[in-house]
C-alpha cells in the first residue's frame, strides 16, 4: 500500500458502471462507513460536544494503534489491546485537557488561534515521536479475522471490516447510552451549551469536561486498534485522517453524537462509489469535497445545534 | 526610511554575493529560507491580523507551483510572468476558500483548508499534461544576464519577493486593512458596527495571503528543474509557514520574518546533523511552548524586555 | 430542620460597576421573602453573590441548615448546590439542545437528589402538566411560558431546601406571570421550601410573598416586615419609578 | 427632507420558540430624543440589535431615511447614519484608545478618500468632548468603566451618525457619572443628531427623553410624554406588577 495511499481497497474498480458492482460498492462503503465514524467518535466527543478544536486526535489514535501493535506482539488480540489500552490513554486525555484548560481557556483568552495552533504542536510531537520510537515503515497485526474473509452472495469480504464495522458500533452504542443515560453523560452533553447554567446543577464544569476529554482520548485508543486493524500503519498515517474524521464530525453536527454514524455512512458509500467509478486517485477528494460542501451550505451539519 | 535603507542595503548585498560568491549550496539553502520568510510573512496577514488559522498553505503554495510548470510547459512563459500568474490563481483560491467559510468560525476555516490541500493534490495527481502522481521534468533556460547561474537567479529574486511581501505586511499593519482586521480579531461585531466589512476584509486578507502562498510557489519547479505532487503539497509547508509567525511573534511584521529565519536555521542545523523528524519535533515543542508560555512570541519578548529597561 | 440565610452588610460589583453597596437580609425557614425593585439595582447580584457566582468585596453571606453553618462566599457554586440550595437563574438558562426530560434529570445531578429522581420527576409532571406532554421535546422549542415553567421544575429536581428564583418573570406575557408566581406559591406550601425571590412585579412578588425588601440602586431602602407594610407604603411607588 | 427619520413596521423576532419581539411598530422623527424602557426581557436590547444591524428581524420592515434597511449588513447600515454603542463596552482590546475612534473614521467617514484625511485629528477632537484626550494613546485596558462607556459613545459618534443608539450607557454609574454622559447626549443632540436612548435609570430617561415607548414581553404596552408615561397604569403594571 503506498504511503498516505487512501482507503486501503481490495478490489480492482473498473470503470464501467454496473448494478452489481454498485451493490458491492454500497455494501463496502457501509463497512468503511462504520469504520470512518469508529475512528471519529473521539472527534465528535473533544470536538462535536466539547468545543475544543482537538486536531491531534488522528496522531493520538495512530498512537493508540501503535500501542495496539506494542501489546499485539506480546501475544494479544488486537482488539483486547485496544481495550486495555483504554485506562491508560483516559488519564493522558484528562492530563492533556488539564494542560489545555489552564493555559488557555482558563485565561478567557479567544484560544481561536493559539488553541489550534497548540493541538497542532501536539499532533507534530505526537507523530514525530512515533517515528523516533518505532521508525517509519509501516506495522500491522495478525489475527484470525484479518487477512481471511468470508462469502457473502458472490462478494467477498474481508472479515477484518466486519469485525471493525462491529466493534464500532458496539463502542458508539455504548458511547451513545453513557451519554444519554447517566449523571455524567447527560452533564457531558450539557457543558457546551451553557456553562454556568451547568454549574446551577452542581456540577463542576472543569471536571466534566477533564473527564469527557479523558473518554474521547480512551476511545480513540480504541479506534486506533480498529485502524490497525483494517490496514498497515505507519505514523505519518494521521494526516490522511484529521480531514476525513473532521468531515464526519462537521457531517454530523456539533452536539450530535448519533449523527456520527450516520455521517460515516455517507462518507464511506460516497468514497466507495467514487472507487468504484474513477478509481482509487480520486477518492481521498471525497471527503474533503464533502466537507467544504457542508461547510458552505450547512455549516451547523445534518443534525447539529 | 527606516525600512527601505535596510532592505535596499540587503538586497545589494545578496546580489553582489550572488556574483562573487562561486559555490553554490549556499545560495541553494539560502533560496529556501526566503521563500519560508515570504511564506510565514503571507500566512501573517491573515493568521496574525484576523485571527484566522490556514492550515492549507500547501494548496496555495502547491497551485502556484504547478500554475508556474504549466504554463512554462505549455507557452515557455518568462519567470516573472510565471509568479504574476501563480499569485492570481492562489489568489482565486483564496477568494473561493474565503467567501466559502470565513463567515464561519476560525476553526471551521482551519478545518476548510485542510480539505484544500488534499483536493489540490489529487486534482494534481489526475491531470495527465501536468506529470500526474509521477512528477514532470523541467528544462531550466539560461539565467538572465548578469548572474551565471539559474540558482543565484532564483535566490536574487527570492530575496526581492521576500522584501516585497515584508514591505507588503508592514504597509497593512500600519494602514486601515489592518487595523480593519485587528478590529475583527477584537471584537467582530463592534468591528462590523463600527462601519468595518468584516466578510470583504477577511477575504481580501485570505486572497492576498494566498497570492503571496502561490507567488512563493511559483520559482519552485525552475529550482528543482522537477515537480511532484507529494512533495509540493507536501506538510512541511503548513508546519513552516504556521509556526514561523506563532513563534517569531504575530503582531508585528519581522515576527514571521524573525521565526522564518529561526526555523530555517534550526532546520539546516539539525537535519543535515541528525535527522529531519528530530527538526519536525524541535518545532512541535518550540509551537507548543511559545503558544501556551510567550503568546505575543519573540517580538513579544524583546519588545517586554524593551519596555522594562527603558523604565 | 433548622435553615437561616443570612447577608450581612455585602457589597458586590462587576469591575469598577458597584451593583450592591452594604446589602444585608435574612430568610428564615420556611418563609417567602421578596426582593423588590426595578432592574439594574442589584437583585440579581445579590442572588449570585449567595450562589457564589460573584464574590462580594465586603460582607458576608452565611446559610446555617441543621446547626452548621456554612460561609457561602467560600464555596463554589456546585458546593452551595450540594448543601441543597437551589436557583431558578434570570433568563431561564436552560439547555436548548437537550430534551425537557434531560433537562430535568440534570436537575437532580446533586448526590442527596439522586435517590429520590424518580419520585421529583412525576412531581414535576404533575405541577406542570405541559412539560409531561413535552417530554422529548428541545427545550429551546418552547415558549417563554413553558421555558420558564421547565426551568422552575429543574431546580425542584435537586429537592433543595432553599430556592432563589430571580426575576421569574422575564419576558413573560402578564398573564404568564401571574400563573407562574401562583405556582411558586403553591409550591412553598406544598414543601415547606424556603424562598427567597427576586421580583420586579411588586404586585405579583407581595401575592405570595411574608416580607420583603426593597433595592434601589443596590441599597436596601426599605424592610417590610409584613405585606401590609409593603402594601400601605407609598413610598413604593417613588421608589419605583423614581418619580 | 421627511420628518421621520426611522420607520419600525410589525417587526418579529424569534429564538427558537421564544418570541422576543411580537410585531412591534414605531416612528421616530428627525432629531428627536427618543426614550425606549421596560423591564428586563422585555425586548429592548433585541429591537435595537434589529435596527443596528446586528441581529436580522424575522418580520417586519425597518425603514431609514425611507430605505427599508432590514436586509442590509450592519456595516452599511453604519454607513447609512445609524451608530449603536454597547451595552457591554467592545474595545478593540489591541488598539489605543485613540485608534478605536480611527477605525470608524476610516470606514465610514473618509472610506473615499483616505490619503487627505486627519482622521487622528479629528478623532482627538473627539476624545477631548469626551473629557478622555488625557488617554488617547494607553491601551483601552487602563480605561474606568464610565471611560470605557464614553469610549463607546465617542466610537458611535466618530462614524457621523445621523442617529445614535445609547444602549445602557449610564447602567451601574454613580449619579455624577450619570449627569456626565446625560450632558454629552444633550450636546449630541443639540448637533441635530436623533438619538434613542435605552435606560434602567428613569430620572436620566424621563429627563432626556421627548417621547418615551415602553415595551413589555415584546410588545409596546404604551407610549407617550415621559410624565404621562409614569402615571400609565399599564406602565406601572409593567414595572410594579398587576
Amino acid at each position: 500500500m503506498r504511503r498516505g495511499d487512501p482507503a486501503p481497497h481490495f478490489f480492482d474498480a473498473p470503470m464501467i458502471f454496473s448494478f452489481e458492482l454498485l451493490y458491492e460498492a454500497v455494501i463496502f462503503g457501509i463497512l468503511l462507513g462504520c469504520f470512518y465514524a469508529a475512528v471519529s467518535i473521539g472527534l465528535s466527543v473533544a470536538f462535536g460536544l466539547l468545543d475544543v478544536p482537538h486536531v491531534a486526535h488522528p496522531a493520538v489514535m495512530v498512537s493508540g494503534a501503535y500501542g495496539t501493535w506494542v501489546l499485539a506482539g506480546y501475544g494479544f488480540d488486537p482488539i483486547l489491546a485496544g481495550l486495555t489500552l483504554m485506562p491508560l490513554f483516559f488519564l493522558f486525555g484528562m492530563a492533556l485537557y488539564r494542560f489545555y484548560y489552564e493555559a488557555f481557556e482558563k485565561r478567557g483568552s479567544n484560544a481561536g488561534v493559539r488553541g489550534i495552533a497548540f493541538f497542532f504542536g501536539v499532533a507534530l510531537i505526537i507523530e514525530v515521536g512515533l517515528i523516533v520510537l518505532y521508525g517509519v515503515d509501516q506495522r500491522t497485526v495478525e489475527a484470525s479475522y484479518v487477512g481471511s474473509s468470508i462469502d457473502f452472495g458472490d462478494m467477498r469480504i474481508p472479515q477484518r471490516f466486519l469485525v471493525g464495522g462491529g466493534v464500532a458500533l458496539v463502542l458508539m452504542a455504548t458511547l451513545t447510552l453513557y451519554l444519554s443515560k447517566t449523571f455524567t453523560g447527560r452533564a457531558i452533553k450539557a457543558v457546551a451549551q451553557d456553562e454556568p447554567a451547568l454549574r446551577l446543577m452542581g456540577a463542576d464544569p472543569v471536571r466534566i469536561k477533564q473527564w469527557a476529554f479523558g473518554i474521547a482520548t480512551a476511545v480513540a485508543a480504541l479506534s486506533g486498534a480498529l485502524l490497525i486493524i483494517i490496514g498497515p500503519v505507519e505514523p505519518a498515517l494521521d494526516r490522511v485522517y484529521i480531514g476525513r474524521t473532521f468531515s464526519v464530525v462537521v457531517l454530523a453536527g456539533l452536539g450530535s453524537m448519533t449523527g456520527t454514524l450516520a455521517a460515516g455512512l455517507i462518507l464511506g458509500i460516497s468514497e466507495s462509489i467514487v472507487l468504484m467509478l474513477f478509481g482509487a486517485s480520486w477518492a481521498p477528494a471525497v471527503s474533503f469535497g464533502l466537507l467544504l460542501l457542508v461547510l458552505a451550505v450547512r455549516p451547523q451539519g445534518l443534525f447539529g445545534r | 526610511m527606516k525600512f527601505w535603507i535596510p532592505s535596499c542595503l540587503l538586497l545589494a548585498a545578496a546580489t553582489a554575493a550572488a556574483l562573487i560568491v562561486e559555490n553554490e549550496y549556499f545560495f541553494f539553502a539560502g533560496y529556501t529560507v526566503l521563500m519560508f520568510v515570504v511564506l510565514a510573512t503571507a500566512w501573517n496577514i491573515l493568521g496574525g491580523y484576523a485571527g484566522y488559522v490556514n492550515f492549507g498553505t500547501p494548496a496555495f503554495f502547491g497551485l502556484g507551483a504547478y500554475t508556474a510548470a504549466v504554463l512554462f510547459k505549455a507557452f515557455a512563459l518568462p519567470l516573472g510572468l510565471q509568479i504574476l500568474a501563480a499569485a492570481a490563481v492562489s489568489g482565486l483560491l483564496g477568494l473561493v476558500a474565503g467567501v466559502l467559510t470565513l463567515r464561519l468560525r476560525g476553526i471551521f476555516f482551519a478545518i476548510a483548508t485542510i480539505a484544500l490541500v488534499v483536493i489540490m493534490e489529487t486534482l494534481i495527481i489526475n491531470w495527465r499534461y501536468a506529470g500526474g502522481a509521477t512528477g514532470l521534468q523541467l528544462l531550466r533556460p539560461a539565467p538572465t544576464l548578469p548572474f551565471d547561474s539559474y540558482i543565484k537567479m532564483l535566490f536574487v529574486l527570492m530575496g526581492a519577493m521576500a522584501i516585497g511581501a515584508v514591505a507588503l505586511a508592514r504597509w497593512i499593519e500600519g494602514s486601515w486593512v489592518g487595523r480593519g482586521l485587528r478590529a475583527i480579531r477584537d471584537s467582530e461585531e463592534a468591528a462590523e458596527c463600527s462601519g468595518v466589512p468584516t466578510l470583504r476584509l477577511k477575504v481580501f486578507a485570505c486572497v492576498l495571503s494566498g497570492a503571496l502562498m502561490g507567488a512563493a510557489g511559483a520559482p519552485m519547479p525552475m529550482y528543482l528543474s522537477f515537480i511532484e505532487p507529494a512533495s509540493t503539497f507536501n506538510l512541511n509547508y503548513a508546519i513552516g509557514a504556521l509556526a514561523s509567525p506563532m513563534i517569531g511573534g504575530t503582531g508585528h511584521f519581522l515576527g514571521p520574518v524573525i521565526g522564518a529565519l529561526l526555523l530555517s536555521s534550526i532546520q539546516q542545523l539539525v537535519t543535515v546533523t541528525i535527522s529531519s523528524e528530530l527538526n519536525v519535533l524541535i518545532v512541535g515543542v518550540l509551537l507548543v511552548l511559545f503558544v501556551v508560555v510567550a503568546p505575543e512570541g519573540i517580538v513579544g519578548l524583546v519588545r517586554k524586555w524593551m519596555r522594562r529597561i527603558s523604565r | 430542620m433548622a435553615l437561616k440565610l443570612t447577608v450581612r452588610e455585602v457589597s458586590a460589583g462587576y469591575g469598577a460597576v458597584r451593583a450592591l453597596h452594604g446589602v444585608s437580609l435574612e430568610v428564615g425557614q420556611g418563609e417567602t421573602v421578596a426582593l423588590l425593585g426595578t432592574n439594574g439595582n442589584g437583585k440579581s447580584t445579590l442572588m449570585k453573590c449567595v450562589m457564589g457566582m460573584v464574590r462580594p468585596t465586603q460582607g458576608s453571606v452565611s446559610l446555617e441548615i441543621d446547626g452548621t453553618t456554612h460561609d457561602l462566599t467560600r464555596l463554589s457554586t456546585e458546593a452551595i448546590v450540594n448543601l441543597g440550595v437551589a436557583l431558578v437563574p434570570e433568563g431561564r438558562r436552560l439547555f436548548p439542545k437537550l430534551t425537557v426530560e434531560e433537562n430535568l434529570l440534570l436537575g437532580a445531578f446533586r448526590p442527596a437528589a439522586r435517590s429520590a429522581i424518580a419520585r421529583n420527576l412525576a412531581f414535576a409532571y404533575e405541577i406542570f402538566p405541559a412539560l409531561a406532554e413535552r417530554r422529548r421535546q428541545l427545550a429551546g422549542s418552547m415558549s417563554g411560558g413553558q421555558q420558564q415553567m421547565l426551568a422552575i421544575g429543574r431546580a425542584l429536581m435537586s429537592a433543595p431546601r432553599l430556592l432563589l428564583v430571580d426575576e421569574p418573570s422575564v419576558g413573560l406575557a402578564p398573564i404568564l406571570v401571574s400563573h407562574t408566581i401562583t405556582q411558586i406559591g403553591e409550591l412553598k406550601s406544598r414543601y415547606g421550601l424556603t424562598v427567597l425571590m427576586a421580583e420586579q412585579n411588586f404586585h405579583q412578588a407581595i401575592r405570595i410573598a411574608d416580607r420583603g425588601y426593597i433595592i434601589v440602586h443596590g441599597e436596601i431602602v426599605f424592610e417590610g416586615r409584613s405585606v401590609a407594610e409593603l402594601e400601605q407604603n407609598d413610598l413604593v411607588k417613588r421608589y419605583y419609578l423614581g418619580t | 427632507m421627511d420628518a421621520t427619520h426611522l420607520k419600525i413596521t410589525a417587526v418579529s423576532k424569534h429564538f427558537g420558540g421564544f418570541t422576543a419581539l411580537d410585531g412591534v411598530s414605531l416612528e421616530i422623527a428627525r432629531g428627536e430624543r427618543f426614550g425606549l424602557i421596560g423591564p428586563n426581557g422585555s425586548g429592548k436590547t433585541t429591537l435595537i440589535n434589529c435596527v443596528s444591524g446586528s441581529l436580522r428581524n424575522d418580520g417586519g420592515s425597518i425603514e431609514f431615511n425611507g430605505e427599508d434597511v432590514s436586509r442590509l449588513p450592519a456595516f452599511q447600515r453604519t454607513r447609512r447614519g445609524i451608530a449603536r454603542s454597547f451595552q457591554i463596552p467592545r474595545p478593540f482590546a489591541s488598539m489605543s484608545l485613540l485608534e478605536n475612534l480611527v477605525v470608524p473614521l476610516e470606514f465610514v467617514v473618509h472610506r473615499r478618500s483616505l490619503h487627505g484625511a486627519d482622521t487622528r485629528g479629528e478623532a482627538m477632537a473627539l476624545l477631548q468632548d469626551m473629557g478622555l484626550a488625557a488617554k488617547a494613546d494607553t491601551p483601552t485596558s487602563s480605561l474606568s468603566q464610565v471611560e470605557l462607556r464614553k469610549m463607546e459613545l465617542a466610537r458611535a459618534m466618530a462614524a457621523r451618525p445621523q442617529l445614535l443608539i445609547s444602549d445602557e450607557a449610564m447602567a451601574g454609574l454613580a449619579g455624577g457619572e450619570v449627569d456626565e454622559v446625560l450632558e454629552i447626549l444633550f450636546k449630541l443632540n443639540a448637533t441635530g443628531i436623533t438619538i434613542i436612548m435605552i435606560e434602567h435609570i428613569m430620572q436620566a430617561v424621563m429627563r432626556f427623553s421627548q417621547r418615551v415607548v415602553c415595551l413589555d414581553a415584546g410588545r409596546i404596552i404604551c407610549e407617550g410624554t415621559p410624565e404621562s408615561i409614569v402615571q400609565n397604569p399599564d406602565v406601572q403594571k409593567a414595572y410594579l406588577g398587576a
